[in-house]
């Protein structure tokens, strides 16, 4: 089992691992122009989130973690899913939603990907194997599980990506699917998005812990690591390491990444320059950053060129322009809309559905 | 037409419905090797194996929630709380994720579950073990609920609950597991029961005695007493199904009856006889020749005493002194 | 007298309910460092210290069931739920063991806590967020709800609530926590506001508008309306209590007005409307000149869209409409 | 950190450590009496049990386990507090409840601890600091770290004791339980009560773990012990040592006491000879009953007499045979009663609870 007090694995170059060896140039610039688009796509959210009568309620940014959910969705196949919390526009648009459907939903309008109904926690794509966006904190956890259960009921062989913040590893429900995943062998990956805090409480004043998170797997005899998730290839090679151990053994795994955000918990928090200090923003957006890093290291590899590189860039930014074009133009649901996709059955016209009250407006 | 116990009833229907469609699996702690607590999933896992009747963890949250991911993909979990009265640590995963995913993602998914298992009082195991959640779960947009009182409609409940494709909820009964009723012999054909369709349990013309569950039970006895001992023709509509639910019954019977007397193991709080009650007074306000009645649980969490118990929860003692006021 | 925030209003009552008893402690998720996610709890912290202002890891059940362990032992816990919304993770921790154990007990405990935050829809947070619990928690006794509408309201009861010996939940609602109000100056002594006491916020004689929490308001616009428009007198009750609740208002408002009209945030199936329709019915009977109304949340989970939240929820044009359909 | 790699601990003698040093004569017979007490308290109610009107509801036998009750109690003082889950009647007469109030209490009577209102999983006392009595699993693991902050919160030095079994380890209240114990520093003694099985279900096919079950502790970095529950000694000699890190330092443990349940999970278990062979069950009986093992070691240690022995078990049977009749003479409670008891303000008839409806029976 790897362990935290293993020598320390980010010294090494996880650009060699055979999985990071098999990714052709075309890919490596695909996955930077997806850490582009994710943030541009956020930044543009961000911008337009202020303008009133735009957006309503939450907006929880993933700026400064892209590295992860594109890491993870580079490695998805045919059987792999994806389920996260309600920080998850990046992981929408690393599975392949497109921007314009995303931002339409941030707008509440009818062409967004939930149809206005979920907003910017719960985006949904299960055509491309992505269940969600969950806006109550480890509600996810024994529905990834599920995903995985299913899997194997199937005997497909797959993983279940099921990702969660440091802060909800200390909810009852991530602690009931752990033994669950590691009793019944359930091929799921749970993915802890250490960004060090959860909403203004630091991991060290939320959770109880020897070295790290993930440890908490070893009292189910699961296998767990840690990972640098401003390296790419790192996330890559561990992440590929937990999904093989799923689709070939059925055997779950706890990663946990440690990453960063740079903005406040949502849009509303206010306090994030409080609990913690600008230098330590400042810090990991100069030294940390993961598109950068990425795009250094193609730069480096030569994959990339100063030039190439903005332009992947400018395009995402564009991109990001329309598709808010896209939602300012965009309808709103209707009235009518309320009641619709509550039941399958009344939404298919069944014969069933036609059966008794099922709804109760006087 | 042969007579079988409710329990067996059941287990018919699991035993159908597993052959029926290999997407289905039963779920919940000891409904396997041990039979269920209630023996109600007796002989399943034996016959249909380890991939079909799962035992479980004492983990509530963590298995039905895993019920709930693998319906996305497709399985069809018939998951047990030994007691209903077990929603409590799994509440979030009952109503929230059952219930709203497919709201919150503008249709694009569905959960074809059935929770199910006994919810009731009147076996003294006390106020955490006895909750009746009926009213409860019907609150939720997204969930169907219902409470089958006899062996026949158990069957055909829950045959349709698990074909259903949206969370059905089935309140089962520790009190009515051991009763004999008739059920369709399988070998004349699927056997099924819509929900949303109240049934006449019997019939009657000076007021309507509305129930579900095993009240509807009580409300046959009372009936009895009524006709021998007041002379009072009481119409015992059994509700079966709360949601979705058939409130053009309701309204037809009360319309005939002009008067309604609601008996529901629910407390009085917002319990579902309280959804009913307005229901009336509002399609049928003009032909109510008096208030609407109810006779619920007594409004404290249930009592331990076997001597006591038996008071708290709705009896034909009780409905027949609350009819008395107003026929 | 002076106007103060609703949220201020609560902040005051937590500070002076801190300084009369060592034995109240604020507890929840970023209630004390980050001085709240509403801000409601702004300076406790720095004020009154770790001791008294305790940040919480995100574990309900966990910290919920601490608080009322804790209160057997004579800590008199006011815990916040970030949302109301939340209750769905600490559900049996909420109604079985500060519901239930001075019964089981046979009254030997007493569970004096209170659980705060606010309950409600209106703001895009969508389905799981926006939940309204006040029926479902009234609906199990030994718990006690209440629900203010005003800045002056919300500090009277939260102060009563904190002296209370029995479990009371307080809504409170994120949509009125900026609202300014009339609340008397601590100077002028010490201001709590009873449970169980509705208020009449608007005298009327053609009908009685009924609610509480942020539908009060809803009703009060709708009541303006109605006068001007329609030449109509509405009477807007606010019950304030859920549980206990003022039953004597209400009778006397609808006995005086002959009809009434239920303003209810909950969901239709249930709600707190249902239970109020059928105390009404049952005892105001033959002062009802048409069937009592209710406008609740359209019944569905909570749709996100801002451009079609404000239409799910009670607003005064839902609710003028709904007054005419009878007056 | 004690582990359980670490040397065979059983095989130590615990008669030597300071605690038991400490016990006199008087004690120790007087906790064979305990042990023997709610023995026979327990066989007067499976006796009486089956007769038609008497109880009702569950009946869940703690006979074989007796040890762990009587062990914990005998170590409380002033400030250490008790809370178990329904198999509780051992803790509530080893606390120093009587036999009289319990046994009504079976009966559902007026004169019973909780006035018939809790039944066999509700007994309380919180006059002796025992709390119940919870007969939801893992419910009551909350409510000990609450009994724990309440001590703290008090400046007071002393333990709260919580007691679950090794089924309820898989609550995710309890593990919400134990990382606020360990992050706060809550002076709370988690007992796992490890009788093998969760009614049907053995260890092995509920839970996912390496060595053991209060392996779990070290995911929160919490102290942990396994015990052997059959020796009365090792019992006191390791619930001291975790009783006095709560008092002296404000720092919680979880025990695991190994131990055996003689019946089925409650009476209506008609399958517990199905699951467990007959052998496993009289193995038990024979070579590690508790009371027997306390009784040799008493007897070899000239303590007690093979006579003076059988008197005290002759006068705990008769006790028991009392306090059913005493049950069986005393009133039930009465229809008004069952509106008793849910409020405190009501119940007290004060100022508040004039105000307002309270019930709503029609
Ligand atoms: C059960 C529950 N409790 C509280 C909240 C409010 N809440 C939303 S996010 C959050 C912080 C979660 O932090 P973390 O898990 O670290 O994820 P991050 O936001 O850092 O991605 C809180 C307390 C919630 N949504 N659900
Ligand atoms: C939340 C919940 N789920 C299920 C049950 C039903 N139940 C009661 S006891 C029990 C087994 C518990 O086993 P364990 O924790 O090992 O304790 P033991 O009975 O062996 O003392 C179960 C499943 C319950 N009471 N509460
Ligand atoms: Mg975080
Ligand atoms: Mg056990």
């Amino acid at each position: 089992m790897e362990n935290a007090s293993s020598p320390n694995l980010s010294s090494l170059d996880f650009a060699s691992s055979p999985i990071n060896q098999a990714l052709s140039s075309e890919k490596k610039i695909e996955h930077y122009r997806q850490m582009c688009q994710i943030r541009r796509f956020e930044q543009a959210a961000l911008k337009n989130y202020s303008k009133k009568g735009t957006m309503g309620g939450f907006l929880h940014l993933y700026i400064g973690q892209e590295s992860l959910a594109v890491g993870a969705s580079s490695l998805m196949g045919e059987h792999d899913h994806m389920i996260t919390a309600y920080r998850c526009h990046a992981h929408a648009l690393a599975v392949g939603m497109g921007m314009n459907e995303c931002m339409a939903e941030l707008y509440g309008k009818a062409t967004g990907c939930s149809k206005g109904k979920g907003g910017s926690m719960h985006f949904f794509a299960p055509d491309k194997n992505f269940w969600g966006g969950h806006g109550i904190v480890a509600g996810q956890t024994p529905l990834g599980l599920g995903l995985g259960y299913g899997l194997k009921y199937n005997n497909l062989h797959g993983s279940a990506l099921c990702f969660l913040g440091d802060g909800a590893v200390n909810q009852g429900a991530f602690h009931e699917s752990l033994n669950i995943a590691a009793l019944f062998g359930i091929p799921v990956v749970y993915v802890i998005e250490n960004n060090g805090y959860s909403m203004g409480t630091s991991q060290k004043r939320s959770s109880a812990y020897k070295d790290c998170l993930a440890q908490r797997a070893d009292a189910y005899d699961m296998d767990w690591d840690v990972v640098n998730g401003e390296d790419f290839y790192e996330v890559r090679a561990k992440m590929n390491i937990a999904m093989e151990r799923a689709r070939k053994e059925y055997k779950p795994t706890v990663l946990e990444i440690n990453t960063y955000r740079y903005y406040g918990h949502s849009v509303a928090d206010a306090n994030h320059k409080k609990y913690r200090s600008p230098e330590e923003i400042e810090k990991y957006k100069r030294d940390h950053d993961p598109i950068n890093l990425w795009k250094q290291r193609l730069l480096s590899e030569g994959v990339l060129t100063e030039e190439s590189a903005k332009e992947i860039d400018s395009a995402a930014k564009k991109e990001a322009a329309a598709s808010v074009t896209f939602a300012e133009d965009s309808p709103a649901p209707t009235i009518d809309d309320i009641t619709k996709d509550v039941y399958w059955e009344t939404d298919n016209d069944t014969e069933a559905s036609k059966i008794g009250r099922h709804f109760f407006n006087d | 037409m042969r007579e079988i116990e409710y329990r067996d009833a059941l287990n018919e229907a699991f035993d159908e419905e597993l052959a029926r469609d290999q997407n289905v699996v039963l779920m919940g702690e000891e409904v396997a090797q041990y039979n269920g607590a209630y023996k109600v999933t007796k002989g399943l896992w034996e016959k249909w194996g380890d991939k079909r009747v799962v035992d479980t963890p004492i983990s509530e949250a963590g298995f039905i929630g895993m019920g709930i991911g693998a319906s996305m993909l497709g399985v069809r979990p018939v998951m047990e709380l030994m007691f209903w009265s077990f929603h409590s640590v799994a509440f979030d995963q009952l109503v929230n994720n059952a219930a709203c995913c497919r709201y919150m993602s503008g249709g694009l998914i569905n959960v074809p579950i059935v929770m199910r298992g006994p919810a009731n009082g009147g076996t003294n195991v006390g106020a955490t073990h006895s909750h009746t959640p009926e009213g409860l779960f019907a609150a939720f947009p997204g969930l169907k609920v219902c409470s089958p009182a006899t062996p026949a409609d158990a069957k055909g409940l829950m045959k349709t609950a698990i074909r259903d494709n949206d969370p059905v909820y089935v309140m089962e009964n520790t009190t009515l597991y051991g009763n004999l009723g008739h059920v369709p012999d399988p070998a004349d054909g699927d056997f099924t029961i819509p929900l949303g369709k109240a049934d006449i349990k019997r019939e009657g013309s000076d007021i309507s005695l509305i129930a579900h569950g095993a009240s509807v039970l009580r409300c046959l006895e009372a009936a009895e007493i009524l006709q021998n001992e007041h002379n009072i023709s009481a119409e015992v509509l059994d509700l079966r199904s709360i949601r979705p639910l058939d409130q053009d019954a309701i309204i037809e019977s009360v319309k005939k009856t002009n008067k309604a007397c609601l008996v529901d193991e629910s407390k009085p709080f917002c319990g579902v006889s309280a959804q009913i009650t307005t229901l009336i007074q509002e399609y049928a306000f003009d032909y109510l020749d008096a208030p609407i009645k109810r006779v619920c649980t007594i409004d404290a969490p249930a009592i331990y005493s076997p001597h006591v118990e038996p008071e708290q929860l709705p009896n034909a003692a009780r409905i027949v002194k609350q009819v008395l006021t107003i026929a």
